[in-house]
């Protein structure tokens, strides 16, 4: 029994934010935000708003924490006290330490570290406001703030999560759906090669809802790629293919 | 830090210097300018208030959220205004992750100072039952790019979403985060604070990053809407002379009647 | 990492691939196949239920405490599973003391994500007055040898313990520790974990330390009896593909059946 | 409301502790008192009795601290948790290291950094018990041990708060008037050259009141910097100066 | 460690041993000499008691505070001592800011145990309703200047703070810190502690730092006022033969009788 | 007062697990058992089961922190949250870490650390069931763990407490007498040459129960150590002389 739970999420094919079962939240992506940043991103996805700045390569301190072949990539998400409904005690906590290793891992498959041995790059994440789904935007939001800092990548990463909510398979869970509904499964991808970068799930399926879960959550992240490449089309038009 | 950072920072000081000797400041403004100022409330809405503010480049973002708690023993019939700053590694190369420096603390506690004591609350008004349950009040500032002057932009945002903040309901001492209602907090006055940098002999309104970096001392007032005082926190290894502070004061009087013109009060 | 060490991490790289590619694994299993599992239950007699389990040289101590505490707001009717596990430097010369690292964090987070979604206990059954007074379930694993695969390990580990769990004594709220009563714990699920390294293009079932020193990536399943899926979790900056991932699954629902055979359930 | 604030403190121009309105409390002060500093010094000053120790200049490690232009100064400053009268838990809370920040830069101003690079000169203050202005009690035995300690200084710092109480402005506020009065100015200074290198106010004060608590704190603060001097006198004689 | 230092610490210690192996001591002392001991109490008011100890050069300062409490659910009707000490940074250039390291907890335990273990107070008369009010009693202990023995500094003071504390006067359960009263805590028993190093063969009382620095054992006693022993603490990794712990327990019963005649008891 | 206190725990002579006064728990010891560990051992003494692991002598980082004459010898004793009857919290507390610091004091007195300069030595001790006299029990665990490593001592360092319940003196207190006794004395020694490197003692012991406490802590000690060569003997047999 959990206090608050909707009666049902899913009325008449639609969710309790008007959404189609296969439809995506509103997302407005925009990069070049923050002025002391090396590359900065903002995303708005639903209720999401989240801000990613990118420091480096730069020099690391101290230096023997530092690789001779390589780029480290750090990564901190944390989320702003009023970003939910109850106050959210300042500070790192365990889920913000499990989410930063996790997004960073998925960014590193994509970051040529190689190019910047003995350096450091720093991708930091603030979810400003939070409605469900923080880690892929904070994934898409931190890929995007890595090519505004110009930093060689062999593609963009890209996220959406799928679930499960009153028995059926949804795409990107608001946060009502991702507290009541019985599954979540987020996947990051790599859209050039399609290799899976990110994959968690916690909740129930089975062997079928997963593999429909799957699919859809993909078929999201190529959509959500569509707005990563426009976003950095915005501001740097044709030349970014080039300085990629 | 090394020689040559030594050496760097020496000709960036004196270079500052050259132009203030010219009566004029790096990014043309005159000494006793502002920055352009942007103000932008109701930008959180999971917030029960919040702010945006933009000083130049310099921008950070409050937001308040309201709780119940318990009065302190030696208050029983009046809430809490408790105010936090953090200084995000987004918002500067310079940051660092980790618990609060000094700096930090001190940004936290002199924001604090200047609507505390500057009463921008009225306590008593917070009390549900007294000795028991109060409505506890957090305003949390992020830092989110730090081009100087923090302390100005912080105590404007928390101003701006204090004034934008909405009781969220109540249900059988339930908050209902969901449902916010139209009533306001209890706000008394308007607290705004005012900060000069003093580079040398020369005393600047709103420093930059770089002015910042090269000031010799560095004083903040807390300025409430009567021309009262409420707070002052000098900082830096540097002085003033009690005649600049006097200029100041009155100079700051004026200014923060500026900074309120962008609240719409 | 000096440069010698990076050398001597691709030469063992290379050596675990060349056995790979000869459709071996270094220690002569094969692709999927796990190591020898023994499930010792009963061995700390303080704890309400204890179980050492040791995969190949893997070796994981997990214990059951109960104790009484409040009902979270939004759950008045339900007790709450605490599951913690700590890389103990015993384990490794590679732990070191002091507060957990992200991968600790990492491994208690995947393990509490299997029991809890996975719906192990029957939370309603811990509660004693509702909203007011529940069982607290706290599971803590200890790692005591490490040698790949703690995932599968402290999962396997706690079920086990969980299993082997008796309610003390309760006396007018207070807890007789001292005696055991006959009553076990309201298990409602047997979620298992099973987790699979790739290193560049081959999948090996239950990693080794040699192995998971140079993987890839990592993906480990929490499995139920009835077959359905209640945990994912991918590590590691490499990728996987989808079909290799839907393959996985299916064969972890057969490894997890394996793995309940050591419960007697 | 404030439980436990007296109806008035002042009667018939009388403080409750019976000082005029523009008097100082009675100020002890001894240095050179703990064996193992190479500077110490004891303050009473009213009820505050303030213990100070300067160890230095030093070597500074971790090296990468130091600098090679000047001393790093380091200052602490901490409560007893028997100082007050509801014991104070043990460590470092925020109000005392922003006194320690505070402190520090106004001791920067005048100690010759620049005599002792590569080194640090770390001054411990403890409270061991506290009745009001303990900050400006603080700078004021601060000052003394780097004296004792023969660091070579432009000037002493000299210190002393002014505040409003029941609607006057009145010199250095003890224990009762700093928590229910109206306002509080602590202020150190330079006396040689009249220099302000600490101020901070918390409370309510118009431009006149405020003009004139400044005034007055200086006052005090000089007052005070004659006792500083007789202190050092007592144990130096004449060849403090010298010295310094 | 540097090279340097070794060879200067083995210096010292060559020298310390020369002087001993003509039976004095590098201050002058006998083997068997305490110091020169004063005792103060009353020095802080804000206290409830205190007391500044100094064995020579060694200065510490106790200060006790009472406040109301819960009691222990195992020990519904007895109030609690809580002992502290702290070895600030004031007190030597050794002694580092920061939370407190070994040696600092091991002092505070030992202190700490000679207390409560010699019962120092009749806990039980600091009851104030059975299993609901009890007074806490808090003896925080500053090292102000250390030359050697804080054990037996330390305690001296703790128990003569304790001695000269008054309770304050209550007030419908609220304590009114600015009004004594003239009831003195419920003094049980006087425990103290005596402490011997020792260096190569020899075994001196009441170390100084020099001694301290070379010491290869240490060990101290908690002595009643009856004789008999409420604590022993070894440290330092050297050892005692079982008939030294003898002689010196002995010998530590006359000095604990002359430490105490400091305290007019 | 203490809620739990049981009315007698000497009855006839035997204490309330059956024991004689003078006599042992049972003990059980085993070396080697952690295959990652250079040394390990387990031991079950009573209710106490506890398992140590030797790490070392290893590179020791920072490097500043190594000494150029010797070994540094590290220990860290600690307590599984389920081996008490209410759980413990997790992480360090003030009574392991001075438990740390007496036990590595101990064994420091018999590792021939000047053998392995630059390097550090780790002891970690991890008690999974608690039942009173543990660091009597980790000490001996410790040492067989140090042999087992290969470590060079002068000898094995054996213990064993003694106490007073009921007004008796007894050896080896368990855990209900450990709580509700009057008095507990760990000794260890170094048995080859009687030296007592480890003493501690709280409650209330008279001239002559010290006296008659401390003799049959020796005698305990003694014949713990008898099982801990035993122990070594089991698994290296003649050899293990030689190796030492």
């Amino acid at each position: 029994m959990k206090l608050g739970k909707p009666e049902r999420m899913i009325i008449n094919g639609r969710r309790l934010d008007g959404r189609g079962l296969y439809e995506l939240r509103p997302i407005k992506m925009k990069v070049g935000v923050l002025k002391n940043a090396d590359g900065s991103s903002y995303l708005e996805w639903g209720g999401n708003k989240i801000l990613c700045a990118v420091h480096g390569p730069r020099e690391l301190h101290p230096k023997h924490l530092a690789r001779p072949d390589k780029a480290i990539l750090r990564c901190i998400y944390s989320m702003a006290t009023f970003s939910v409904k109850e106050r959210k005690k300042p500070g790192p906590d365990r889920r913000s330490i499990e989410l930063s290793k996790v997004i960073r891992e998925a960014l590193e498959n994509v970051v040529f570290l190689h190019l910047f041995p003995q350096t450091v790059i720093d991708v930091y994440i603030k979810v400003l406001q939070s409605d469900g789904g923080t880690r892929c935007a904070s994934i898409v939001a931190a890929s995007l703030a890595l090519a505004d800092a110009g930093i060689p990548m062999k593609d963009l990463v890209a996220a959406c999560a799928a679930g499960k909510v009153d028995g059926q398979i949804v795409l990107d869970l608001f946060e009502i759906e991702d507290n009541y509904g019985e599954a979540d499964l987020p996947v990051a991808i790599v859209p050039k090669t399609g290799e899976i970068v990110l994959l968690q799930m916690d909740g129930n399926m089975t062997r079928e809802e997963f593999e429909k879960a799957l699919e859809l959550a993909i078929s999201g992240a190529l959509k959500v790629y569509e707005l990563q490449k426009k976003a950095l089309y915005e501001k740097y038009g044709a030349s970014y293919e080039t300085k990629r | 830090m090394r020689p040559r950072d030594e050496i760097l920072a020496n000709i960036k000081r004196n270079f500052i210097l050259e132009v203030l000797r010219s009566n004029k400041r790096i990014d043309g403004r005159g000494f006793n300018d502002y920055r352009k100022i942007e103000v932008k409330t109701g930008v959180i809405k999971k917030a029960e208030g919040s702010a945006l503010v933009r000083i130049g480049n310099t921008e950070v973002l409050a937001g308040v959220k309201l709780s119940i708690g318990t009065p302190y023993p030696d208050t029983p019939n009046e809430g809490a205004l408790i105010v936090n700053t953090e200084l995000v590694p987004l918002a500067s190369a310079m940051f660092e992750p980790g618990p609060p420096d000094e700096n930090s603390i001190e940004l936290a506690r002199v924001v604090d100072r200047a609507l505390r004591e500057g009463e921008v609350l009225d306590l008593e008004k917070l009390c549900i039952v007294e000795g028991e349950k109060v409505w506890l009040v957090y305003v949390d500032i992020y830092s989110l790019n730090y081009d100087g002057n923090l302390f100005d932009a912080c105590c404007l945002a928390a101003l701006a979403a204090l004034l934008d903040a909405r009781f969220p309901k109540l249900e059988d001492d339930r908050v209902i985060y969901e449902e916010k209602t139209s009533v306001r907090l209890p706000i008394k006055n308007y607290p705004l604070e005012v900060t000069y940098a003093k580079i040398d002999e020369y005393i600047v309104l709103d420093p930059c990053y770089e002015e910042e970096e090269v000031m010799d001392a560095r004083i903040t007032f807390g300025i409430k809407q009567d021309g009262s005082i409420c707070a002052i926190q000098k900082g830096g290894r540097g002085s003033f002379k009690r005649e600049e502070i006097l200029k100041l004061y009155d100079n700051a009087v004026e200014k923060a009647k500026y900074l309120r013109s962008f609240l719409n009060i």
